[in-house]
């Protein structure tokens, strides 16, 4: 058989199948899938003696061949309603050829214009020095280019600020829990009264951090024991009395304040105030 | 020297000089005129070239301009020297180039599935030849990536744009859109055999 | 195609192709025609392409021929190459712009201590590029040169006047230089050091 000699240059199934049903001179439309099969698995078989190593895709259009076949063989007629329809289990093979075959066609097409292009030649790219001002130069400025550059660098500029920042207030932490607790005091001797309730200590519109920082002092004064707290429900309202001894003991108040403080700050900063 | 003519005669030196496609948008730039007289006047040029069936043509790339030499005298110019030739494409490479050229943006699984094998080396292969790109993603499962033919393509087949790819018999009419596919008749063989 | 049309038509393919000075006696050779035939050919299409006044013409050197540009268009060739030749501000040289533009005048000192770097040099780079310039000079100690952006500027960005420049939100909260930095509000408390 004449596709012998063709072995090795099939694209792939369908070009293989394509090859064999033109060969045949089949018409696309009325494959004789027996005769087909049967040659399409001649040839795998001999692609196979010939130790040529089958792709699996070629296998599965077997499959697919023989499956077409068996049905073949099937009576074909549904009835739908009144009307018989007869199918035909080629169908989906025959417009998948048909697709293949199309853009074999457009392959063919391009090959003609390829080899038409061929003969067109074009010219390297002169030596542009000689039109060029070496002096000269352009530059290009570009909106976007600027604005991002600028965002990216106030980004980064605030950043850092905002480290620097939030740096320096650790510094500052000592003195604010220290003042905090004497502004505490303060409220305590203004409103004069003994007991007061947390949101008491608070200004109206209080910041978060001035809460945490209030409460923190709440509790170092609790640990002073100059303070008493007392919560009746979980979330309830937290009742303050402050005891009557503080004040006197003012500078025991102070040093249990640089000590609080140290619990903020860095190891070898506690360790200084262990050796002092 | 009328104006008009004055420009195109500086198209031509632009032309002799790049060497490469030349883009519209910049010639037109150097003269300050738009984007459409210039298109024009390098139109004009290209007809003069080719009414006058003169050895040097310009031809057409997706806006750009470019001059080369008439396909007649290919035979003599290799009399005089050995042009450098690109070298041809494969029978495969060919088919997988013909199905990304006509129903781009596409992806491998189409490809595959249209030529019933794997194309994905052959793909591989056109894009390194930077025939064919990646041109984005298709919303499909997987996202997979979607090729369509590049400049390259258009300049080395000598087409204009991709209106100008040679017309297939009613190629449209037998692909069929995935999204248009019915459920399959569960009497209807199936040889989707690529998908796995 | 007339036999001299064509061979006409050839040698300008070869022309093209060749780019040096052709030898008339080896175009010659090409058609088995006689070395004064050739030479013929090759000074009619000089004339032609000097009469239509083309963008190309064909120079005569010694028994050679070449195309070369029409001496005319060197001008626009010129600026057809010169954008090759584009340059770009550095990303230093652009924020030290920026700071310029937005919080001019301003002095180099201002300019270094919202960098946090000196910015000397690249301020001369600017200055040199005519996109900035000495304004004046401020008041404070040692009198420094103030700086502001130029014409130029404006120009390049295609802005019509200072107003034009893109807003940039709490740019006012962010570059001012240090020594302008705010104390810090004593009531006000951070617990931030438990980060720490």
């Amino acid at each position: 058989m004449s596709y012998k000699v063709k072995l090795d240059i099939f694209e792939g199934p369908f070009d293989l199948l394509v090859y064999l049903i033109e060969n045949a001179r089949m018409s696309i439309y009325d494959i004789q899938i027996s005769e087909i099969t049967d040659q399409y698995l001649r040839y795998l078989q001999q692609m196979q003696s010939l130790n040529i190593n089958v792709a699996t895709e070629f296998m599965v259009l077997a499959a697919a061949l023989i499956e077409i076949k068996s049905k073949m063989l099937l009576p074909r007629m549904k009835k739908d309603g009144e009307e018989i329809i007869e199918e035909d289990p080629r169908t989906e093979l025959v417009q998948r050829i048909l697709e293949y075959k199309r853009f074999k066609t457009a392959a063919e097409l391009l090959e003609q214009q390829e080899e038409y292009n061929q003969k067109v030649f074009e010219k390297p790219k002169e030596d542009l020095i000689q039109f060029t001002k070496g002096t000269e130069e352009y530059l290009n400025l570009d909106l976007k280019q600027f604005v991002k550059t600028f965002n990216l660098f106030l980004r980064k500029k605030k950043n850092l600020e905002d480290m620097q920042k939030s740096y320096s207030r650790v510094e500052r932490q000592k003195v604010t829990v220290e003042s905090k607790m004497d502004h505490i005091k303060g409220i305590f001797r203004i409103k004069a009264k003994r007991r007061l309730d947390f949101k008491e200590l608070l200004a109206p519109q209080s910041s978060k951090s001035d809460v945490v920082i209030t409460f923190i002092s709440v509790l170092e004064m609790m640990r002073q024991k100059s303070m008493t707290a007392k919560q009746n429900t979980n979330f309830g309202e937290i009742t303050l009395s402050l005891k009557d001894k503080d004040g006197a003991e003012d500078t025991d108040i102070r040093k249990a304040v640089e000590e609080t403080s140290v619990i903020g700050r860095k190891k070898n900063t506690a360790e200084g105030e262990i050796v002092s | 020297m009328s104006s008009k003519k004055k420009i195109k005669s500086a198209y031509e030196s632009m032309l002799f000089v790049w060497g490469e496609p030349l883009d519209v948008k910049v010639a037109a730039e150097i003269f300050n005129i738009n984007w459409k007289d210039a298109y024009d006047y390098f139109k004009e040029l290209q007809m003069e070239y080719e009414q006058e069936g003169r050895g040097i043509q310009i031809r057409e790339i997706d806006k750009t301009f470019q001059f080369c030499t008439n396909h007649e005298n290919s035979e003599y110019i290799e009399r005089l020297c050995t042009p450098v030739k690109v070298k041809k494409l494969s029978q495969s490479a060919l088919e997988v180039l013909a199905i990304i050229a006509y129903k781009q943006p596409v992806t491998r699984g189409e490809i595959d599935s249209i030529r019933g094998i794997k194309s994905e080396r052959v793909i591989e292969g056109l894009v390194k030849k930077e025939l064919v790109a990646e041109v984005g993603r298709s919303t499909g499962i997987g996202r997979p990536v979607l090729y369509g033919t590049t400049p390259v393509f258009l300049k080395n087949f000598g087409f204009k744009d991709l209106k100008d790819l040679p017309e297939i018999d009613d190629i449209e009419g037998i692909i069929h859109d995935d999204s248009e596919s019915v459920a399959p008749d569960p009497q209807q063989i199936s040889i989707d055999f690529i998908k796995s």
